[in-house]
């Protein structure tokens, strides 16, 4: 396997951690990496990731070794020729659902026609939205999509702004728990799933590492699914924000799969058609083949085998 | 109008300018102010101006107590402090109120007085210093103002150009009857113009010396009276020089 | 008499002889201006499109300009980009109008009356250092995310320089020429318009110029208000898409719209302070 | 003899004494300047909250004055707030520093040689209108994402008005004044910095508060890059969770210490223009 | 340094000023320029310093022909052009070289010749108009020039500081041997001082005459000669005003 070809240890291992995946920042508050590695005189150094693009972003530049990201994200940055491997899954979060506020009249997806309704264009609820409409059968051209930040979408949407909002928490779960708002659509399954990449790079200088990291996250996978109470609080302390809200988000993250595997392989492939179908991705990239570029599951296997 | 300065006075930052200086002036009078550099006679026009309003002592106008600037008053300033942005035709009308071809008309007209018809649509920065002077001397008189003050207006023109414009200012002293303080600093020029003649002296400034002339308009420039008064005046400023050179 | 109109006439072709000649030398110096300041740009460029080919620069991170130039293109054949070019200049004018409008009114005021300083000008000037990026929830907020709430964050990011230009323009204002204007009795209101602003108009210019960029740069937060069309609305897109060629484009399109714009004014700035006295450049 | 230094040890005691009443005196005026500053904000502190408690806004959007402070004490108790503000206050200044010094040596370049300013001048202006979060890819690409490239961020911001003002200010520089430079036979480096700098000080001194401005709003591009703590940093997270009480609190915090460093400029344009022949404002 | 002029002229934008003025001066000889406003004096004066290179004609410092500024060369504007953020002091220092005692000392002693020693520290926006020429006239001679352009320095003066100043003059240029071209619109000056006065006239102005005085200096100032060298260049100048009065 990877692991007979090293070429020496790195010097150190930047990784990034995020308010969307809850186990990096359990990682990197038990400081569980550092321990692995400090007899190696390894150093790891966090990045803070604001959202997807952020992540990819400083794994296109070199400027961490692991990112996580939103699977569409990443499957969008490889079909861009991104050099980067998904080797973990952090969680199966249903993050992404359809909102609304009481007074627009809206219950299901079908009530959307001639709506408008705020979405960030390229991210998991757009492509949930999407998902959604051709669930239903409504023509995207029958709903008027309004580019905006997730936070802006929620401002907009309790302003009445807009009628609904293709959410993503936490922005989502407070929403929900502060106003009136309401989740009229929602499915887990439209959700791609949150993925732990590595640069190809290091990948292949250091699989050795990337076990190694993942066994890591592993652990902080299992304390999280132990300790459910202690992670939504080092969430709420971690992002700042309040303990509910991280519950909620918490909830509804799924640890329980965390080697990449045919569902995300299958997830994947839907959700690159429909932003092939919304021209975010070029017509004339193989997504089968993308995904399967991406998606290396050999690692996570290895580690946590069976 | 008439004109009158109780025990005016000036401090700057602490240190007096000029003091206790009274004078009076009726309507259509001409007064001479003169004095050595620096003692104060810029200050005085300003504080009767009303540009400067934080002097001592009290100024009437027609009787009146006032520190504010005065209507119907023409000020030709130590420099000439032309607009830039503006040509010297519109800098000579800038003051006047009308339409537009009526106020081109008179400033046209005051332009060629000072001699300078051709130059209309030049900007200040194409102009010899006496020509920018002569376009500041145009635009306080073509509003034909009843109190005139004119602070050194004749000092950077050449003998026979002053000579032409004083009478130009005669001219119009003669129309408008208007109340005029001048400050030059050349003693001719004052024995030509001035019914009286304020000299000042020291540091800070006082009255040294008032001198009448009673002698008719228009005067002989060579006449033998303003020439006896020009030795008086040089030998009062004289004194200053002598008891300044001490220090 | 004749002769005299003939010579008049001489004198007048010779005028209008010399005056093509003039425009003559202008047009060449114009093209000469516009090759020297093309010269470092294109240079640029190729150094560029060269590293790009030999792969130092990764395509997935910044690719050729070539590849840029293709995307614009491909944005000007399916006709989308005149769109985006037209709503964000449109944006950008409206609030760049809007703006100065607000800080002449307010900055005359506030350069004007000593009182008026200390009451406005110390929250003005904290204002100041918000970001964009931090007005957008509280625009969404009060004005909704339609075309007004988009022109008025613009306003805001060009009202800062102006104000700011207008105010040190009317300090910096001689004395001794305000003074002319007292002495011919202007009132408060000429006083600005006919001797203030004049005087100031380098500083105003230049605080045009410096607000008329803050606008463009204000013009992403802005889009961010629900846009589906302009040049803000194409990069926030391009950085949530992951394409580095549409961010790429979206900043090539605001550089050149930016500086025809820029370029404007500075037309605007010479022909108005032609009466400057200032030393010709070596 | 006695009699003498009697005497002017009177004077001196007098020199003193007014002297220490002028400091009062100024004293006084500084604080009723503070306090008039202080009416407008506290107005709209009060309505914003009377408006928060009778819920015209509602809690979620934009919560009470009152629950912004909280936050901000709180931050302040966990000890946070001196991280964000210190990290943030001093990235701004080193851009700051970096802008300007590069601005001055441009800037004073082109606004005195006329090739300099054909080559380069078009293509500073044109990178003037590029939005500060168009840099955040190209700067991660160019320098990573360490302090390196966040300060520069932030120098990018600077840099524009206070090159614009430079060259503004120079170019309004009085040929006059130059003339005397030149019969004094000084040399070019010599008319910049005795002449030209000076005289160009007012516009400069604009250039510098206008820069400084920019600096705290490129602050959150800077700090889009990676950071995890600051200013930017703050209002970024308090978007993606949707706490507007945490957006709140770094506006207001932005507005503080923007305020505070603007003060700081100000008294030295103060200081630094005393020269100038101006009005005594009414 | 001698000097020398030949047919030197200067259009502006097309229109000629000055026209084909041809002079030459020896080393420490003192030329009194006289002309109406606007004639071209100035303008002959920027040519002659090197500030205006784009004249026709030629210009030689001791023989030989230049465009450039010269060193040693001290010029007293038209305007006071004192630096606004300088103070009186730093004004007259500002041309020097050396320490900063040296410079200090030397403008001193200059404030003082020049009647300012005690507006070392003001600044000029708190001068009088007199007061800020003289820190001029003081900046100009600080520096010991070898050729003095001097553009009416004296203008805003009143007699007595007028005489002291152009006595000054006189000792500088005896130590210095500098050579002096002086513009003036005061006759008495240029005949107390100058070797040879050169009257323009016209517009574009031209030279009229050269009248060459070979007193001895000191001269009197009642001296006869001198009054009827007044009386002659006056003539001379009013012929030329009659015929321009035509227009
Ligand atoms: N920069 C300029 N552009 C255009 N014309 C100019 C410029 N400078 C001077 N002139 C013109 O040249 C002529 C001569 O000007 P100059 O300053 O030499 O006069 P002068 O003899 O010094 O007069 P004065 O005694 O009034 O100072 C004037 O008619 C003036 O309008
Ligand atoms: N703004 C000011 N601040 C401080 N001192 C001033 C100010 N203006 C004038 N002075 C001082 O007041 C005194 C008188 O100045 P003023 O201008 O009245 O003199 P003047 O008689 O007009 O002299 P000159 O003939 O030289 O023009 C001077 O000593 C000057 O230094
Ligand atoms: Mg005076
Ligand atoms: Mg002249």
């Amino acid at each position: 396997s990877s692991s007979t070809s090293t070429e020496g240890a790195p010097e150190k291992i930047r990784m990034d951690y995020a308010y969307y995946s809850p186990t990096s920042l359990v990682l990197k508050e038990k400081g569980w990496l550092e321990e692995e590695f400090e007899a190696e005189g390894i150093e790891i150094e966090w990045v803070l990731s604001q959202g997807s693009n952020k992540a990819l972003e400083f794994l296109n530049s070199n400027s961490v070794d692991f990112g996580s990201s939103a699977g569409a994200a990443a499957l969008i940055s490889k079909a861009n020729g991104a050099p980067i491997n998904n080797v973990y899954i952090y969680s199966k979060p249903e993050w992404t659902a359809l909102v609304t506020m009481p007074e627009s009249g809206i219950s299901s997806v079908k009530d959307l026609a001639g709506k408008k309704v705020a979405a960030t264009i390229g991210t998991d609820p757009y492509i949930f939205l999407l998902r959604a409409l051709n669930e239903e059968g409504i023509p995207v051209e029958d709903v008027e999509i309004i580019n905006m930040q997730h936070g802006d979408g929620a401002n907009a949407l309790t302003k009445g702004s807009v009628d609904a909002w293709a959410g993503l928490d936490p922005n989502m779960a407070r929403v929900e728990l502060e106003s009136d708002a309401s989740l009229f659509y929602r499915n887990v399954d439209f959700n791609t799933y949150g993925f732990l990449n590595v640069r190809e790079d290091f990948a292949k200088s250091h699989p050795e590492y990337v076990n190694r990291v993942i066994a890591g996250y592993e652990k902080a996978r299992e304390w999280t699914l132990e300790n459910p109470k202690e992670a939504a609080e080092i969430l709420a302390e971690e992002a700042s924000i309040s303990i509910e809200v991280a519950q909620l988000t918490l909830e509804r993250n799924d640890f329980s799969e965390a080697i990449p595997a045919d569902v995300h392989h299958d997830a994947l492939i839907e959700a690159g058609k429909v932003l092939q179908a919304g021209e975010v991705i070029d017509a004339n990239v193989d997504i089968e083949e993308i995904t399967s570029d991406l998606i290396n599951p050999s690692f996570a296997e290895e580690t946590i085998g069976d | 109008m008439s004109l009158e300065l109780r025990n005016v006075g000036r401090t700057f930052a602490g240190k007096q300018a000029v003091r206790d200086v009274s004078f009076s002036a009726k309507q259509g009078k001409i007064i001479g102010l003169l004095g050595t550099s620096g003692c104060g006679k810029s200050t005085l026009l300003r504080a009767i101006s009303g540009l400067d309003s934080e002097y001592d002592g009290e100024i009437a106008v027609n009787g009146a107590i006032t520190r504010d600037i005065q209507d119907e008053i023409g000020f030709i300033f130590q420099e000439p402090r032309l607009f830039p942005w503006l040509t010297v035709l519109d800098n000579v009308t800038f003051g006047l109120k009308g339409t537009k071809n009526e106020k081109e008309k008179l400033g046209k007209m005051y332009l060629k007085n000072v001699g300078l018809a051709d130059s209309a649509k030049l900007y200040p920065k194409q102009l010899s210093g006496g020509m920018a002077q002569r376009v500041a001397i145009a635009r306080a008189l073509v509003t034909s103002p009843e109190i005139l003050l004119l602070d050194e207006p004749f000092s950077a023109l050449d003998a026979f150009t002053k000579m032409q414009l004083q009478d130009l200012l005669l001219d119009i002293w003669e129309t408008y009857q208007s109340t005029i303080v001048i400050v030059t600093h050349d003693i001719d020029e004052a024995t030509y113009l001035c019914d009286r003649i304020i000299i000042l002296r020291g540091q800070p400034g006082e009255i040294d010396k008032e001198i009448g002339i009673n002698e008719q308009r228009p005067r002989a420039r060579g006449s033998k009276l303003l020439a006896e008064l020009k030795t008086e005046i040089l030998e009062s400023l004289d004194l200053n020089r002598a008891e300044e050179s001490v220090n | 008499m004749e002769k005299m109109e003939a010579e008049v006439s001489t004198v007048l072709t010779k005028e209008h002889a010399s005056k093509r000649k003039d425009q003559q030398i202008k047009r060449s110096k114009n093209v000469e201006h516009i090759v020297l300041g093309s010269i470092i740009p294109i240079i640029l460029l190729i150094v560029w499109e060269i590293l790009s080919r030999l792969e130092v620069f990764p395509a997935y991170m910044l690719p050729a300009p070539s590849v840029v130039l293709g995307t614009i293109v491909g944005l000007g054949q399916d006709g989308s980009l005149w769109g985006h070019i037209g709503i964000t200049t449109y944006r950008v004018l409206a609030g760049f109008v809007l703006g100065t409008a607000v800080a002449v009114v307010l900055g005359s005021f506030v350069g004007f009356y000593q009182k008026a300083e200390q009451l406005f000008d110390p929250m003005i000037q904290a204002f100041r250092s918000i970001p964009s990026l931090a007005w957008v929830p509280l625009f969404i907020l009060w004005m909704g995310i339609g075309e007004p709430s988009k022109i008025t964050m613009i306003a805001v990011g060009v009202f800062f320089p102006v104000y700011l230009n207008i105010i040190s323009g009317i300090i910096g204002v001689d004395r001794k020429l305000i003074e002319v204007g007292k002495i011919n009795k202007l009132n408060s209101f000429q006083l600005v318009s006919r001797i203030i602003l004049p005087a100031s108009l380098p500083s105003f210019l230049t605080g045009l110029r410096s607000g008329l960029g803050l606008g463009w740069m204000f013009v992403v937060a802005a889009e961010l208000m629900g846009a589906s069309q302009g040049l803000g609305y194409l990069l926030v897109l391009g950085q949530n898409t992951l394409s580095p060629e549409t961010i790429l484009a979206s900043i090539i399109l605001f550089a050149l719209i930016g500086k025809l714009t820029d370029w404007i004014l500075k037309i605007i700035e010479a022909r108005a302070l032609h009466w400057q006295d200032r030393l010709v450049k070596s």
